[in-house]
């Protein structure tokens, strides 16, 4: 059985694990978990340069761009004109029009203000983005970012950086019903199973940062990443069993010894 | 004269070019973004925009994120 | 990070992945999924032959004796002497001393007689048998079993062929600790992120066949599985982040355009 | 430890367990479930007087206003102005200022369009509304509906009539830290340890209608659910035991006989 | 709907919950919770008497013997023959035939010895006492410990004190379904919803000390059980609705103003 | 003359108050609100309110629901 | 001569009945059951056995317990 | 002659091997065991263990299990 490929916005991606770059102990050790994480698009945040730091080395420094594909995020807006200043900004830097736009809503929680979201994504969708929105497990907030022209959609599985795990898995798979582009799960993987299952709910892809970067080896999670969104991606597409209150035998009950 | 560069005052001679302002500030322009009073500057145009007295520039790059 | 091998009874393998051979659509199947499996142990049932059926072919001519390691099982015992008898039978069949020791309590749920396969393991190790006995997720009764000799214990994660996943986290978690031979989740798995959560619960192995063979292809669940058993193993060793009721940012908050 | 008294609006109500009027097999049952409840507001639709069935009983010949509060909803609305067309008609019906403010995204999910809900909201709470609305378990959309002055938030704990429970608790555990008005959890609920659960999670009320007039008896649900409310309320309040992983001997560890 | 009465080995009891009678900060909070709790069964503890300390008040003195039924324990014994031994010493004690019995087969998760439990069973079942075992989630225990003449089947929810609630709700629902006797759910439970979700699966009682104990207000958290276990009951005999994925709304359809 | 009454097309034979109407559909006025040209009435004024033709009436009452 | 009672060591001037024994505890009878060496005591026969020396006594009564 | 074959009846000419009555059943020795009388019989042993009048005998080879 031969999968479908990854794509968005008529790209194709040849992993459907995305990882982000930050809060990583060194960029050595980044540029590690980037390997063994596979994947072949990273987020990156659009920040000023440190004027008095000259020595400061860049985070591009520690990416693969040959195989890496950038994608500038908006994190830290709390509006949406500031999401797209900074989106455009993104644009100059990055020489591409893919943002990952975040317009946050509370700054404990980091959900998204979904009203705002909205509206930035109609206008960077007219100024030619290709737009994936973090946004939460609502189906019709979701419709709503499609509808206004989102490349995919984004939801939560739970805050950013909790390792939650996926906490409404009913509304990943109505929101994979619902969603004609790629659904992606940003945010709240905790750890490998997790991100198993948010693809066995029907998942496109994955969005991670915080469970690799955090975690006591990155390099070994970013690699045990890689084969759960694998293994989860198949066991989507394989048809599991059913679920049952009962056992059901897996050895013959014929031809018992002495009966 | 004085300008305000990624929100913090800088006092500068003279007016200069961004290309000039980035090579002052000893910045590589392949990996920047520059914000002039609000307006966005294509990299090709970092030579002909002058960054004069009261001017605000933002010149941001990409840093680690999520 | 290098893993340290899988070891029982001082034999070592190169997958945590044990499968079965039952109720595969056809034996050219169960040959793809074992392939695919990556697994290098696997679970049969002794039989009387089929007198009357010449043609009948053997099963092994579907497997890989020089790659697959053969486990019997004593499955549909419902007393340790059924059992004993059983697992002797199989040795000779088999010409080696491992036995998957099944001793059945019920037959709608197939949980274990406990009190009988405890009492079933004393004697086939003292005859010198590997006895790798199924059980239920009771931190007693896996002591017991370790005291009586046994070379793993395998727990249930949830009823034979339910695909339930596993119903009781804490248990195996606590079995772990206290089991200083190899744990192996025996039953109940349905789908990859079963399996990755059984490793990441400190599980030293897992052992399913229902969900590979009854998946509408197995070959590619065998393969989810493959990948899920690795994922969820590298997860536990990586040190996974603390789950936390709120967000953390995984971008920097200082920096930001216009502030 | 006496309770804080069930406050909306300037409302004392007695009851925290608030019931719908729908979808039950005669109104002499309704009747009677309300009674076993023990609500003290009950829910209605607005709808067009069926001008050729002239028998047709009055809904309210089978509730005691004397002792129920009448809450007009504005279920089946898909737009603000359709909701604020039924909110006025409401307030005309029923000579109150109060309603249950619906605005439906989606007719599968019945899942609330908040875009649509907190501008209607604003509008109704100028007129001079007491706006409760439905919406969904997003702590931003609930902080904007406080923000235009609803006089509590109900997000729901799943989809309505789904009987899944409470889909997402740490949500509900946060929209409660977050807001300043009443929450009270509309919509989700199955059975009684899922209301209970509710008021665990801090909320202040509860809402429903299906789980209690779609029971097979649901006299005997409404009185399960009245209970369920009253246990979860006590129980938030009376600091329940923290969770731990092993046992903790409830009986002395001392004075055994014979050691 | 009347509900069929609670009885045991031919005694009826007013109330599906059983309470104990540790940890308590005082014996006059006890009386209250007790009082609170509605329950007319109490468990308590075998143990030698103090012999230095002359002060010591008795417990009796702080239990309505006149309403309460007094259950002894076997806690803390960890063979049969200590259980069996302090069984008979609690007879003589309590001058009833009644015991709770316990064998611990582990001191950090206090499971039983589910081998030694039915042995113990055996025998003081022959000795003409009402043997109330405390056993673990295993159906072919139960039905082990039902066969040996215990008046009811115990299970736990999870480690006692430990409050983590029904760890295994499919267990739960089997052994209700295996068994002919009451079975009470012992141990486990956290909060009121634990309560009533026990109740739900078919328990015909619970059975708690440290949930309500170790409340910060031990009073109104015995409440809040007496409300629970009455609440979960009924449910359980009112027939839930079916979960679904989707909703279903429960205000008509039609009759919509302006269509 | 026709009115749309709830959406459904009335004959009548000629201009009349609400609160005739009303009476004419053995309808309560005191559990109904009424909505005319898409302006509510308020009950007290259903009797001073006429129905002409080409208006548009909706009449609507509580029904049961969540 | 002595006595093992609940676990220690006691000193008694003579052999005295379980009566006498509790009476001296202070120990109300009606609350506590009694194991005399390893047999355990109706309480009617209190009165009649005789605790000697070398001989082990249990003496249990309730507690809180879950 | 009669045996118990797998639970079923079976009848012989004569008493045979083991070795005879696999081959005469057209069963590959090397893939099964085989119970004489309730005494497994080793591989090694199977030309010289007879098979008579009244015996019950058990052959057994691996099938699909889990």
């Amino acid at each position: 059985m031969t999968d479908t490929p990854f794509v968005i916005a008529g790209r194709t991606f040849t992993s459907r694990l995305i990882v982000g770059t930050g809060k990583y102990s060194s960029n050595a050790v980044m540029a590690q978990a980037h390997q063994a994480s596979g994947a072949d698009m990273v987020t990156v945040a659009v920040r000023r340069v440190n004027i008095s730091d000259r020595t400061r080395e860049s985070l591009l420094d520690y990416i693969d761009t040959s195989r890496m594909f950038i994608l500038p995020n908006t994190a830290g807006c709390y509006t949406a004109d500031e999401a797209i200043r900074t989106a455009r900004l993104g644009r100059e830097a990055g020489l591409s029009e893919w943002v990952k736009l975040e317009v946050i809503g509370d700054e404990r929680t980091l959900f998204p203000d979904n009203e705002a979201l909205i509206e930035a994504t109609r206008v960077l969708v007219k100024e030619g983005f290709i737009v994936l929105p973090y946004t939460n497990d609502d189906p019709i907030a979701c419709r709503k970012l499609e509808d206004a022209g989102a490349a995919a959609v984004m939801p939560l599985g739970a805050p950013i950086g909790s390792g939650l795990g996926i906490q409404n898995v009913n509304n990943i798979r109505i929101i994979r019903e619902f969603s004609r582009v790629p659904l992606i799960v940003d945010a709240g993987v905790g750890t490998a199973s997790d991100a198993a299952l948010a693809m066995e709910l029907g998942a496109d892809g994955v969005l991670m940062n915080t469970a690799i970067a955090g975690a006591e080896d990155p390099v070994a999670m970013a690699d045990a990443m890689r084969h759960a969104v694998i293994a989860g991606r198949l066991a989507a597409r394989a048809g599991r069993i059913p679920k049952k209150m009962y056992a059901s035998a897996s050895s013959p009950v014929e031809g018992m010894v002495g009966r | 004269m004085q300008i305000t560069l990624n929100g913090e005052r800088v006092e500068l001679e003279e007016p200069m070019s961004v290309t000039a302002l980035l090579a002052r500030l000893e910045i590589d322009p392949r990996r920047v973004a520059v914000e002039h009073n609000l307006n966005i500057i294509k990299r090709h145009r970092f030579a002909e925009v002058v960054v004069g007295d009261g001017d605000t520039v933002e010149i941001v790059n990409f840093v680690g994120g999520g």
